[in-house]
């Protein structure tokens, strides 16, 4: 239940810079997801916060005391492992139990069977509380480990891809529970994912990761309607978003011999960014629409992802089932929505500014 | 991985290493020696002056003790502990860490033991470097001494002085399947194949022949062929006590007295010398004779196989004889009969370096390993009750209920021991015809040209160095000569050690020659 | 479970089997020799009691006899001095362990493969010449003949041993692990004492039965460094033994004793050692 | 914290050990002996040696046992390991017994493989007599003596390779052998590709561990054969123990523990490199197999 700040962090291994000059300030009780692919120095950064590793340089602040030289089992932070790191020699109870009776914690008893209750009871493990580790399932053990960071106050809960093993009925419910659960608690969560979707769907905020920095961090709407860069924008939405560079002072789109007007662009922009879901693909010739061939089709529940080849150019379309049915090798039409376009400079950084 | 790495280190990093570790050590070593101020002190002496009070009330005398004599020494704890008010404490060291132990404790400060009950052989060696008191000032007092047998009496003395109390006598005598030798199918035969008749063997010879004679065959009835000796020839034993005792016959002329070991005047080994290397292939000859094993027996094992029943010939200490009472172990109690060690008639002269031959048999009895003894420690707070306490284990009585005791280890030396064959018969041992077997013992013990052990410093190492050539012999990988030269260059090289003069000193006296 | 050789098992049995025999049969030999007259023995070969021979229990009257209170000195010993020594032995060179295991060390030029190779090196003296200064350190600071000394130097004895077999496993525990119970709040010796210490339970099984087998069957030590009081069953049946008259029916006797503690050892930590720990902790 | 950790083991080395050291080494260059005083000899001792038939003997049999011995008990206890790792029941019980001859006494060892292995009342010999076969003489041929000294030594010390690497097999994971099952490979080649690497290191410490011991191997020796016959089975500790502790010529004995250290720290530097080739071998392996389950499959394009 603490406010956060991260400043100027750095992680070297031997001449590896892991995370370089990471800046982060957060507000007790949010939730800030870490987004990011993996080897971007996510699980790092919680580590540094854990003082599980230790800081090459830069402070650490909880409630704007720094904290650099506090360890770990002082700074009463919960974290949930990638790789779990449960007790293997202890029964799920006892693995919850474990931080409840640290020394200094003097929970009284019936708190602490409530706290199990009431973790083992949203994370569905409460039939597995006698059970050891090596009797459950990979998902089960890691609903175990997230257990065992949810299961006490702390100043700073880390969540390290937390729900990433679990089948996707649980994740999907969990992770509206999760961020719930840590509102009641008020409890300040880092939290890390490579998937975007779970990232909009639980942060308050979204720092995103790339290369040990933040590249942006900022509400989920924020990342999605403006992302900072090109990195961000294709981490940010799946399928990615469609890059079209530019030739210098183009003006339009030249696509097998077809060309669409761009609307007017600022003349350093350097790159053109569709999301998926702003691209309308045709089955039949369409006016202001190129022409492209089905490369692979990937129906996903109501809706359906489309790749295209056109020209040089692989496009991903996204659209309803409704909009038709595709077969591989078809010649399509595709008309973006020139309104909805995100341009970025040479150097892959976002041109401010509307464009609509 | 890493566990690897520290292998292939550079060696200046290990050498290093060990300099800090030369340093640590002088600073540790220095503060061991201001620490190590002894302080126990001997608070014993007290309690002399009470009226009424016993002789030692309130000490303790610790006896040290080869292991398996101690029972010859505990029977006869408590008694004297009611009687003198001390206690004893009896240690029992593994018999073949004996010397090293009590040489350990000896040399290096404040005494253990108050006793120490040990081979007479080490006498000298002890009695020189001051470990252990001369008795003389106690002697005055023992009443017994005179019936001690002479050749014991010997062993005490270094430079005139008595230096221990005579626990056990030890001399290697031989034995036979009287049953086979009385049966008269066999007596017939044996004339038969070697022209003489089979009795107790006087010669080497007729020791080999008689070996010969009944091995191969099931003489004795129990279904399996049965073998004509048992020898303990198995090393790191007692293999050069029974090897002196058979080169004793060939070795040790009585023309030049004290000549077995050495040459007396210049300290040459003898044990090269062609009456040894005879002895060396007598014994090779007789290994067919036994079962394969027997180039691992020991004494111990030797004499379990031998009282268990198929052999007809044996050499050992009295200790056979005791052994063969035992029913548990012995299948021959009534069966056994003795004979001083066979002799030869041919003796090895030193001095004309040729053979003496006669036509009387030269027999030499060896008092191997020279018997228990007890000596007081020199460091002892309690020597009057050490003293005591031995002079109590060696009195009339209980010596003799000692020696007629199975399994006390302790075989008789004293006149009175040989004397009365009923009183063993009548001991807890049942001995069977003691009459024969006392009369082997005391006629060994007593013969003119029976011949001390060797008994000068260092004796553990020369015949150490001689059982090992002596084995290699015995396993053919090189030639009786070769093997004795060996041991013979060794043994001039331990004496060099120690010291020729030094050795030849003492060993001219030990052996009475002065 | 992971590595399951795939024999038929009728293969693995006789393959179990034969070996079985080849292990059994000698203490097969010497528990029958235990009810033996001697001359049984040399008599021999006889395998079956009442078909061979008729057992005899001479020797069991000397064990509850004579030698009663001998044996009971020098079993009790053994087993205070073992089984003490090889828990401290364990616990310090888990801890030892543990830490060549997770830090780097540095002593001027000694890294931890050098500080492993100083401890392991202790193991390859031989103690036949080393026990005469030991003697002599022993007696200077006045710990021959005392419980405390005997365990002192079995605990020297196989600490090394416990050092070089628990660094392997302490190498296995997952850090993550160690690092959870950090997070959960506990001090490190608190992390080593309650997690790490647990996990690595199959090392600390095998190190203590080695480290009590070792100082069971020592001979030297004992000699050099006990008078009496301490003495322990090796040396009572050395003691006993064979200079003399082969009394192998009485040492067998006591050889029977002298295995039901080790057994009774190996029947305790048996389950740790069997005890797949690490699984399911980890991804 | 980290320098208390590995302070008692140090301690021990600086505290006990390295005094023996010393002493043992100041004793070997002189001609000190039981029974009398010693006087500085330089390396008189060390060049005896070279020309002591029973030590180069001893030395050469030292060797070989540790070769052969530590390789059959290596194998023998690994197979058994995997043996009782893949067994369901009786487990508990095959364990006990299969430890059971490291419990032993030694003397009492001694002992029993003398009677076992004698012509004339050994079950051994008995056996063979009743195949009508003539009886081997197991422990009076220099040969045969050797061989059943390896074999004894093998009897007794299989159960520590076994408790080692067995505990080693325990802790491995699971994983990756149920994902070479689903592959369908071989049990040979599971064991090959996956179960002896990921053993290395437990094998390493054991064998190790059972050289060290073995390069010190008496007792058996000791109370079976005695070294005999003609020091044909003589170990270099049984020869210090005898020119030390029995004939007390302690330099001399000093000398020969001094070689026997030297040898011990030289040999098993050597077995270690080869064994660390192997790993590093065993290793690349193993990054290579872990480097192609990591990469990601490339998209394959459909024409």
């Amino acid at each position: 239940m603490s406010s956060v700040k991260l400043e100027a962090l750095t992680k070297k291994y031997g001449d590896n810079l892991a995370i370089s000059n990471l800046n982060l300030e957060c507000q007790q009780g949010e939730f800030i997801v870490l987004l990011g692919r993996p080897g971007a120095g996510k699980s790092t950064t919680l580590k540094l916060i854990a003082n599980i590793e230790e800081l090459s340089s830069g402070n650490i602040y909880f409630n704007d005391q720094l904290i650099n030289n506090i360890p770990t089992e002082n700074r009463n932070v919960a974290m949930a492992f990638e790789s779990y790191a449960l007790y293997p020699h202890w029964t799920v109870r006892k693995n919850l139990e474990f931080p409840l009776k640290a020394p200094g914690r003097n929970i009284p008893a019936a708190e602490q069977e409530a706290r199990i209750r009431r973790v083992a009871e949203l994370l569905e493990i409460a039939h597995l509380l006698d059970r050891k580790p090596s009797q459950l399932s990979g998902g089960q053990r890691q609903r175990v480990s997230l257990g065992r960071a949810l299961v006490r106050p702390a100043s700073v809960t880390l969540l390290d891809e937390p729900i990433a093993h679990l089948d996707a009925r649980l994740r999907h419910s969990l992770r509206g529970e999760l961020k719930q659960y840590q509102r009641e608690q008020n409890a300040t969560t880092f939290y890390t994912t490579p998937d975007y979707v779970e990232a909009t769907a639980i942060a308050d905020k979204i720092a995103v990761l790339i290369d040990g920095q933040v590249r942006q961090f900022a509400t989920p709407e924020v990342v999605y309607d403006e992302p900072a860069d090109i990195e961000v924008a294709t981490i940010v939405g799946d399928p990615k978003m469609n890059i079209l560079p530019l030739a210098p002072g183009a003006t339009r789109l030249e696509i097998n011999e077809a060309w669409l007007q761009l609307p007017p662009l600022p003349p350093e922009a350097g790159y053109i960014g569709i999301r998926p879901v702003n691209i309308q693909i045709f089955e039949n010739a369409h006016p202001y629409a190129i022409r492209g061939t089905v490369y692979v089709t990937e129906p996903m529940g109501y809706e359906q992802v489309i790749r295209v080849e056109a020209g040089e150019q692989l496009l991903n379309i996204k659209t309803l089932l409704t909009t038709g049915t595709f077969s591989i090798g078809q010649t399509v039409w595709l008309q973006p929505d020139w309104t909805t376009i995100h341009v970025f400079d040479r150097s892959g950084q976002r041109l401010k500014g509307g464009f609509h | 991985m890493s566990k690897i790495d520290f292998w292939v280190k550079p060696a200046h990093a290990r050498l290093a290493a060990l300099g800090i570790v030369v340093l640590l050590l002088t600073s540790l070593l220095g503060a061991c020696g201001d620490a190590a101020t002894p302080t126990s002190s001997a608070a014993v002496t007290a309690g002399a002056g009470q009226a009424g009070a016993k002789r030692f009330d309130g000490q303790t005398v610790t006896v040290a003790v080869g292991s398996f004599m101690s029972s010859g020494v505990n029977m006869f704890k408590a008694d004297w502990e009611k009687k003198t008010g001390a206690k004893v404490q009896v240690v029992e060291i593994p018999f073949g860490d004996l010397y090293q132990r009590l040489y350990t404790s000896f040399s290096t400060g404040a005494g253990e033991f108050d006793i120490a009950i040990y081979a007479s052989n080490w006498i000298p060696e002890f009695a020189q470097a001051n470990y252990i008191l001369n008795l003389e000032k106690y002697y005055p007092e023992k009443t017994n001494w005179n019936d001690v047998v002479d050749k014991t009496k010997k062993l005490m003395y270094v430079n005139g002085q008595r230096y221990s109390v005579p626990l056990d006598g030890d001399v290697i005598i031989g034995y036979y399947r009287k049953d086979a030798f009385e049966n008269d199918q066999n007596k017939a035969k044996f004339k038969a194949k070697y022209g003489y008749d089979l009795a107790a063997p006087t010669t080497w010879q007729q020791y080999q022949d008689i070996a010969e004679f009944f091995t191969g065959w099931d003489w004795s009835g129990d279904g399996k062929p049965d073998y004509g000796v048992l020898e303990a020839q198995g090393p790191k034993d007692v293999g050069p006590f029974i090897f002196s005792a058979r080169a004793a016959a060939y070795a040790a002329n009585p023309k030049t007295p004290g000549s077995l070991f050495f040459d007396p005047d210049t300290m040459e080994p003898s044990i090269n010398n062609p009456g040894w290397v005879q002895a060396l292939k007598d014994w090779i000859a007789i290994k067919k004779y036994g079962p394969a094993e027997m180039a691992t027996y020991g004494g111990g094992t030797m004499r379990g196989n031998f009282v268990a029943g198929n052999y007809a010939l044996a050499l050992d200490w009295a200790d056979v004889g005791v052994q063969a009472q035992d029913e548990n172990s012995s299948t021959i109690k009534g069966k056994l009969g003795y004979y001083v060690l066979p002799g030869s008639k041919k003796v090895w002269n030193i001095k004309t370096k040729a053979w003496d031959e006669s036509s009387e048999v030269n027999q030499a009895p060896f008092l191997g390993w020279g018997g228990w003894h007890g000596s007081v420690a020199a460091k002892s707070k309690v020597p009057d009750a050490a003293w005591d306490f031995l002079n109590y284990l060696d009195s009339t009585e209980n010596s003799l209920k000692a020696v007629t005791t199975p399994g006390t280890a302790r075989n008789p030396y004293r006149t009175q021991h040989f004397e009365n064959p009923q009183l063993w018969a009548d001991s807890p041992t049942k001995y069977m015809d003691a009459g024969p077997y006392l009369q082997v013992l005391k006629q060994s013990n007593s013969l003119p040209n029976t011949q001390f052990d060797l008994r000068i410093p260092k004796s553990g190492r020369y015949s150490e160095v001689l059982d090992n050539w002596v084995q290699q012999a015995l396993a053919g990988t090189i030639t009786p000569e070769e093997a004795l030269n060996k041991a013979a260059n060794d043994w001039k090289q331990i004496t060099n050690e120690a010291g020729l003069e030094q050795q030849k000193k003492l060993y001219r006296e030990l052996e009475g020659l002065s | 479970m992971q590595s399951k050789f795939n024999l038929p098992k009728i293969t693995r049995w006789v393959l179990l089997a034969v070996w079985g025999l080849f292990a059994i049969f000698p203490v097969y030999w010497m528990i029958i020799t235990a009810f033996k007259k001697q001359r049984d023995i040399f008599q021999g070969p006889f395998l079956f009691p009442f078909l061979d021979f008729t057992p005899a229990t001479q020797s069991w009257e000397r064990v509850f006899g004579q030698d009663r209170d001998d044996i009971l000195k020098g079993l009790g010993n053994s087993l205070l001095f073992s089984s003490v020594s090889a828990l401290i032995a364990v616990v310090l060179g888990a801890f030892a362990a543990y830490g060549l295991a997770r830090y780097t060390y540095k002593y001027g030029p000694y890294r931890n493969n050098d500080l492993s190779f100083l401890i392991v090196s202790q193991r390859i003296m031989p103690p036949i010449v080393a026990v005469i200064a030991l003697f002599t350190m022993f007696r200077t600071v006045g710990l021959i003949d005392s419980p405390f000394g005997m365990i002192l130097a079995y605990t020297w004895f196989n600490l090394p041993l416990t050092v070089f077999i628990l660094t392997d496993f302490m190498k296995r525990i997952p850090l993550d692990i160690e690092h959870a119970a950090a997070i959960d709040g506990y001090k490190k010796f608190a992390q080593i004492w309650k997690v790490v210490l647990p996990l690595a339970m199959p090392g600390l099984a095998a190190a203590y039965l080695l480290s009590f087998f070792f100082s069971w069957n020592d001979f030297i030590l004992a000699l050099m460094l006990t008078f009496q009081k301490s003495s322990t069953l090796p040396i009572v049946i050395t003691n006993m033994s064979a200079q003399m008259e082969p009394r192998w029916w009485l040492i067998s006797a006591v050889g029977i004793l002298a295995i039901i503690p080790p057994m009774l050892a190996v029947i305790v930590l048996d389950r740790f050692m069997e005890r797949q720990v690490l699984h399911g902790g980890t991804r | 914290m980290k320098h208390l950790l590995i302070a008692p083991p140090l301690l021990f080395f600086f505290a006990i050990s390295v005094i023996p050291l010393l002493f043992t080494l100041g004793l070997s260059v002189t001609n000190t002996s039981i029974g009398g005083s010693g006087s500085f000899i330089g390396l008189n001792n060390y060049a005896q040696l070279f020309s002591d038939q029973f030590f180069l003997r001893g030395f050469l049999n030292t060797i070989l046992y540790v070769v052969l011995g530590v390789t059959a008990q290596y194998w023998l206890g690994l197979g058994l390991a995997l043996l009782v790792n893949s067994m369901v029941h009786g487990k508990r019980l095959i364990r006990l017994l299969i430890l059971l001859p490291m419990m032993i006494p030694p003397l009492i060892v001694g002992f029993v493989w003398q009677t076992l292995l004698d012509s004339r009342y050994g079950p051994v010999a008995g056996l063979f007599t009743g195949l009508h076969l003539k009886p081997v003489p197991w422990l009076t041929d220099p040969t045969l003596g050797f061989v059943s000294i390896v074999i004894v030594d093998t009897w007794q010390w299989t159960p520590f390779m076994f408790l080692l690497l067995f505990t080693g097999l325990r802790t491995l994971p699971k994983e990756p052998f149920e994902a070479a099952r689903v592959d369908g490979a071989s049990s040979w080649r599971i064991f090959w590709d996956h179960t002896f690497p990921m053993l290395l290191p437990a094998s390493i410490a054991a064998i190790l561990l059972r050289s060290i011991e073995s390069f010190k191997l008496f007792d058996i020796v000791f109370f079976i054969t005695g070294g005999g016959p003609g020091g044909a089975t003589n170990t270099l500790t049984l020869l210090g123990y005898f020119t030390s502790l029995r004939s007390g010529n302690l330099g001399y004995g000093a000398a020969m523990s001094i070689i026997l250290l030297l040898t011990v720290v030289v040999l098993a530097t050597l077995i270690l490199i080869v064994v660390r080739r192997l790993m590093a071998r065993a290793d690349k392996a193993g990054q290579q197999a872990l480097d192609q389950f990591l990469a990601e499959p490339l998209p394959v394009k459909v024409a």
